[in-house]
């Protein structure tokens, strides 16, 4: 009963966070904007829901072997996810310049050029 | 080792759990979903992972195309020749019946060795076909090394470029 | 209580579609792609549960591996504009390197 | 739910699918098709075929991406052609063509008809007899395996058969490809940066031009 309940809030507030982020991904303004937004979407919405129904398991008969594999691909999303998210980022921070960010981005060009000279 | 150290690190730890992971699908297929196929593809998937973060270089030094050749001509052989044993043995051609004295552990064994046979032949045709898409732009391997301080320069060509794209 | 969960999934679904497509940058369409994965190995889990039978979450751990992996594969290509331009930059790095290839 | 679940996963594939025809980057195009197939896996696995999602999302998700990226880096990213221009006999063909299919599919038997051809023929005999025929409790596995081994054989034959010719086209070597294949990256001209490097170094050598060369760089940035 008590699983019940906490898995039932679990999996809501998976579904709030879930429904939220998305709206932030497509109405936030800048591209990394979006990208915390999908970083938020892509970690704790599964860990929230994954987590709220590895509480269900225990009703089947083979709960254990489920538990097990709800656990790995839980794991397996939160080592990828923030992974895939610091490439995207790398990515875009080497190819694409926010409006914002293009003095800073152009400075650290001039700064190696420099070192590369003295060198 | 100063590129892309977040990236390294869980994909060197991944890559082993992927293989073994293709080697569950492969001989969980009788009970689950999956198979051969499926299971070459995953294993495949792995060495391309390893490759797109390692480079394919470093790929291909610890699996030449020569050995995934040998590789995929013995999937298909096995497949065959668990139909010619078959034969051999008096049944029709992949009857696995005959494979065993019970034609049930027969059939177990024969589904076994033809899914292997599938799984091999898919992998090595993968990462083959992977290995000769993404080699098109390599220099050959016998050419002698390029010079470092024109490749140095080039990825900041790359950022440099971005930059000077990118302006409004 | 499990279709609470499934709404949310296909509404996220929607709204990244929806970025998919308008997104300005290929970076944003990456993003939206890479998250859509996440949210189809969601479906399968709450899918299974749903349907009272949790036992295809096999399926579920092979579309985070492939999503990781076409996410990787996309960004290689948009940084270095081929699969194995890369190796240029590695050896490169690695040009003091005596066991390099 | 589940009605309301096909109905929005159909919706988000027809959406996909004119969104990848109206594409004209084919990266973005290639991007999409990796989308489409994830929701194909998923409809698959709504209808309970669960192999075929495997599949699906093994090859269509993954490895395809990759293998439609690497043939990408050797062609142009943009599509060719004016998109405007309708020729009408193809047109007229496509329209005939596609009626006539879905005219023939009103002829079909409805989605889980028990009485339908496909569940009256040999499935039923399938799945009554192979647990004591073949073995493994997924019938799927005993079908392909067993029962259509020689269509299977034919299959990894196929598979054999396309690296074959893959291998002959491409070659056992690595070609030597200087950066022709870089020149098109995301719109950057590579070329033209190698010569703007080669002038700077030539600026550094000659400190001459370094003032001129410096404003210039600047100017083209900024």
């Amino acid at each position: 009963m008590i699983l019940d309940v906490l898995s039932w809030l679990l999996l809501s507030g998976g579904a709030v966070v879930l429904v939220l982020t998305g709206f932030l991904i497509l109405r936030m303004p800048t591209f990394y904007t979006r990208l915390h937004a999908a970083s938020v979407n892509e970690t704790l919405g599964p860990a929230l829901i994954l987590i709220g129904l590895a509480l269900q398991t225990g009703d089947y008969a083979n709960g254990f072997e489920v538990l097990l594999k709800l656990l790995l691909v839980l794991v397996f999303l939160l080592l990828t996810g923030p992974v895939a998210s610091h490439a995207l980022a790398k990515a875009a921070i080497t190819n694409l310049v926010m409006p914002g960010q293009f003095k800073r981005i152009q400075s650290q060009e001039q700064q190696e050029r420099e070192r590369k000279e003295q060198r | 080792m100063k590129h892309n150290r977040i990236l390294r690190v869980p994909v060197k730890s991944l890559v082993p759990l992927i293989m073994m992971f293709g080697l569950y699908v492969q001989f969980h297929g009788d009970y689950g979903p999956g198979g051969g196929f499926q299971a070459g593809v995953i294993f495949a998937a792995a060495i391309v992972l390893y490759t797109l973060v390692f480079g394919l270089r470093r790929a291909r030094r610890a699996i030449s195309l020569r050995a995934l050749e040998i590789t995929v001509a013995v999937g298909v052989l096995l497949y065959g020749s668990v139909g010619f044993v078959t034969m051999m043995l008096g049944g029709h051609f992949l009857g696995y019946d005959r494979l065993a004295h019970d034609p049930l552990h027969g059939q177990h064994y024969g589904i076994l060795l033809i899914e292997l046979g599938v799984g091999i032949t898919v992998a090595g045709v993968i990462t083959a076909l992977f290995f000769l898409f993404a080699g098109r732009g390599l220099r050959p391997a016998t050419r002698e090394r390029v010079e470092p301080e024109e490749d140095a320069t080039l990825e900041e060509s790359f950022e440099g470029a971005g930059a000077v794209e990118g302006t409004p | 209580m499990f279709a609470v969960a499934m709404l949310a999934i296909l509404i996220c679904m929607a709204l990244l579609i929806a970025r998919a497509f308008t997104g300005p940058t290929v970076f944003d369409r990456i993003l939206a792609i890479n998250s859509f994965g996440t949210k189809t190995v969601l479906l399968i889990a709450v899918l299974g549960f749903m349907t009272g039978r949790p036992d295809f979450l096999d399926l579920a751990l092979v579309y985070a591996l492939m999503n990781f992996i076409g996410t990787i594969a996309v960004l290689r290509f948009t940084r270095y504009g081929d699969l194995s331009a890369f190796d240029r930059v590695l050896e490169a790095e690695h040009h003091t390197d005596p066991n390099w290839p | 739910m589940t009605e309301l679940m096909d109905v929005l996963l159909f919706l988000f594939l027809v959406i996909t699918a004119f969104g990848i025809i109206r594409m004209r980057d084919l990266f973005a195009a290639v991007m999409m098709s990796g989308l489409f197939s994830l929701l194909s896996a998923c409809l698959f696995m709504v209808m309970d075929a669960v192999d075929v999602a495997f599949t699906e999302a093994a090859v269509g998700a993954g490895i395809s991406t990759v293998l439609m990226l690497a043939t990408l880096a050797i062609t142009k990213r943009e599509e060719r052609g004016d998109r405007r221009r309708v020729e009408p006999l193809p047109l007229l063909l496509c329209f005939a063509i596609g009626s006539l299919l879905i005219y023939g599919t009103l002829d079909m038997p409805a989605y889980g008809d028990p009485e339908a051809p496909v569940h009256t023929y040999m499935a039923p005999r399938f799945i009554e007899k192979s647990k004591a025929e073949v073995g493994p409790p997924n019938i799927v596995t005993s079908v392909l395996a067993s029962y259509r081994g020689y269509d299977t054989f034919g299959e990894t034959t196929v598979v054999f058969t396309a690296l074959v010719g893959v291998l002959l086209l491409l070659g056992g070597r690595l070609r030597l490809r200087p950066s022709s294949t870089m020149d098109i990256t995301m719109g950057v001209d590579l070329r033209a940066v190698k010569r703007r490097q080669a002038e700077r170094r030539q600026a550094v050598v000659d400190p001459s031009a370094a003032g001129d060369d410096a404003a210039g760089d600047n100017g083209g940035a900024a």
